[in-house]
């Protein structure tokens, strides 16, 4: 019988080793996988490049990681964070590595990755400082830049509902990049607040079918980034 | 230019770029003033409106206890979801924007040059964290560009120029103009002055731009 | 208000003329919008392109229009059908053109023409003649051709449930391209068997937003092609 | 040639291509033959069946009563959903096929080559109505390509090559080939042999082959 589920957090993260690349879902704390982060820092590897929209807050989840110098290099749009300082800080002392994509690029490339698309052409960034060093081509009578897909090792995502073959559903615009980053990843961890019964969640309604999805962990109740934020809570403490 | 006067305050810029808002369109609102637009949409349009982070149908914040931290905006503060309204993924989201879908985006800017070239993301500076979010593949997809500013920066520098200094969020992409002075178009003739704020007049804020100004009031 | 809702099928489709590109929905008879397609018929425009996988079946529905030869090119990756010999018939006469496209290059290329990509590469006919005239780039090791979007002047469609805004739900594997020719059209025109009030539809579950659809015609009791098929009907009779 | 030796029967050689398919796989079966390997997947392993119409998931064929038209596979034909099924839209499903999701792809063939090269979608006859479908794309991107066919045509040629004669459907992508006579794996060496039908001698199936067969059993 096909069973996904893992034991806990950190039997899910236990095979991500030093320099790995890691897809890390959330657009602020709205789906971010807090536990899976910080089970991540407990296992401890280093020299991950990470891929998120941003660069966490405060000082748990995300911002935890990069914190604890697990994290060389980010992959995101907006590192920028009202709530943080942790990666500011690290970036204006060169002690990590920024690669800045556009939003929707980032999201394609992405895509890319998980639909075996290796590169594609947009106009996002034409004209801009960020199609240094790229292709670029006029089709149509407009000019496009070529992007490459991204793909990782592992994807760490959080889930609203999920069964055993590793469907899954999303709590609202915390969907945002765990159905692409679920498809581009080799190893795709999720943590579900609710597990179902497989047939429990309408065929209809699924929006990551299983076959994207390698590991099961529940967690019943996920903390919230910005409660602990507000607490001042740090991790490790 | 000590001799300062009020022009249209925030509350007003955001309510006259509203009333430029066609019933039945699909607008994605930028954080800060932008934002504020929703609210003053006159009486009898409908307009849907799109946050890139995955919400075709935002409604307005919900009070505390209605609050859900995973239902925000792109900007992450909380909102809500009209009836009518549907989530989709990040790829889906852009797929809406760079597909040309959504038909006005509105922005703010930080510079905007008078062949509509946008500067919205970065002072170029050294030293500064670089961070674009969703701003180059809006420009690059949204069919009409709309930019709320003041119409100079708190130092006085004007924002309107003949070319932008800042590195490029995108190229010839804004249309339209709403400062706390006029409203100004974006034409191949270059700035046109469409609409004046009260007691302001022409040279006063031509005074206060780097490219010339073109009178259509 | 927004209401996207027309009268009748023959409004939905009236300003379809000469020479318009149009997709249409449907693998097989699932989600095959017949009610649109006899609409298209009755309003007679000739010289179109169709894109839709196959070719229809019988002498109804997607089948009938070629029949009625108001097709002159058919771009598609299954043009032949056991129950009908329309299309081939008009093909080896060399009255009707083919562009054959694989299956999940068609989706693909579709899907690209509505998320504003105007080309990418995949690996999928690297080795067959359909390569012929394409660019081939090494990538990563592995060949891939490029292939460019595909876009529409309309869409004919057909859901399950609808609303005022166009939402749409479809019924199980009738979903087929249905998501992604509502997003490469200009206009997309979809008959669904139940409207249903703005916010019937849970925002978790809409699989097309309103934003890719402009006209909602209600057909409550759609024709099934088999049936009609099977009976023998011809259409216009 | 004229002495025919019966080998395994259609339900056979998709009951023995059954066995090779793993506890917990996502697989694509084709038209045909191969979409028997479904009825004979040994007990206590759980398969996921993938139809590139869009459904993971896919059951067997329901009563005539409860059948759906619009529930159907990739050959057009009624099926059921499991529990634990999902619908999803044609690039979605592709992108499950060329982004190597799928586990094992069972196809027919026209034409093998010991190369892996495979022919399955066209005589390449001038009035041939050209139809190809998804099966470019499964052989781009599913992770393992197998292919059930009888050994021969109908009038006895070979259908093992050492170079397919028809337009190829992809290079180099066949990992394994079920035939009526043996089960051959496709290496650097060419074809290999590594199980016969009962009472068939390797010789026998060599001569029906136009390469050279490597005796592996």
């Amino acid at each position: 019988m096909i069973n996904k589920q893992v034991e806990s957090p950190a039997a899910a993260v236990a095979d991500i080793v030093d320099g790995s690349t890691v897809m890390v879902g959330g657009f602020g704390e709205a789906g971010s996988p807090i536990e899976l982060l910080h089970a991540l820092i407990d296992k401890g590897p280093g020299n991950l490049t990470v891929i998120n929209n941003n660069t966490g807050s405060g000082h748990v989840g995300l911002a935890a990681l990069i914190e604890n110098r697990q994290v060389s290099k980010m992959i995101c749009s907006f590192p920028r964070t009202a709530n943080s300082t942790v990666f500011p800080d690290l970036y204006r002392a060169g002690l990590i590595e920024l690669e800045l994509v556009p939003q929707g690029t980032l999201a394609e490339r992405i895509r890319a990755g998980g639909a075996g698309i290796p590169a594609f052409f947009t106009a996002t960034t034409i004209g801009t400082p960020l199609i240094e060093g790229k292709e670029v081509r006029t089709i149509d009578g407009r000019d496009y830049v070529l992007e490459y897909s991204l793909k990782a090792d592992f994807a760490l995502l959080k889930s609203h509902q999920a069964d055993r073959y590793g469907n899954l559903t999303f709590n609202k615009t915390a969907r945002n990049f765990a159905p692409v980053m679920a498809m581009a990843a080799t190893t795709t961890i999720v943590q579900t607040a609710n597990l179902v019964k497989a047939g429990d969640i309408d065929p209809e309604i699924v929006i990551t079918p299983g076959i994207f999805v390698d590991r099961i962990v529940t967690v019943h109740d996920p903390a919230l980034e910005s409660k602990l934020v507000a607490e001042g809570v740090k991790y490790p403490s | 230019m000590n001799d300062i006067i009020t022009g249209w305050n925030r509350e007003q810029m955001a309510q006259r770029a509203a009333v430029d808002i066609p019933d039945g369109c699909y607008v994605n609102l930028g954080i800060g003033i932008p934002e504020k637009v929703a609210k003053y949409v006159p009486e009898g349009r409908e307009v849907i409106y799109h946050t890139e982070n995955g919400l075709l149908g935002m409604g307005s914040t919900p009070e505390p206890d209605k609050q859900d931290p995973e239902l925000i905006n792109a900007g992450k503060k909380p909102v809500s979801a009209i009836p009518g309204a549907a989530y989709f993924h990040h790829a889906d989201s852009f797929a809406m924007i760079r597909g040309h879908h959504i038909d006005i985006c509105v922005l703010g800017a930080m510079q905007v040059a008078e062949n509509g070239d946008l500067a919205n993301w970065s002072t170029g500076a050294a030293d500064a964290i670089p961070a674009v979010g969703g701003a180059m593949d809006l420009v690059a997809g949204v069919k009409t560009i709309y930019v709320i500013t003041q119409h100079n920066t708190r130092d006085g520098s004007a924002k309107l120029l003949k070319k932008c200094d800042f590195p490029l969020t995108g190229q010839a992409v804004v249309s339209r103009v709403y400062t706390d002075l006029a409203v100004i178009n974006i034409t191949r003739q270059g700035f046109e002055v469409i609409e004046l704020a009260p007691d302001i007049e022409f040279d006063y804020v031509q005074q206060r731009t780097d490219a010339k100004l073109i009178n259509k009031t």
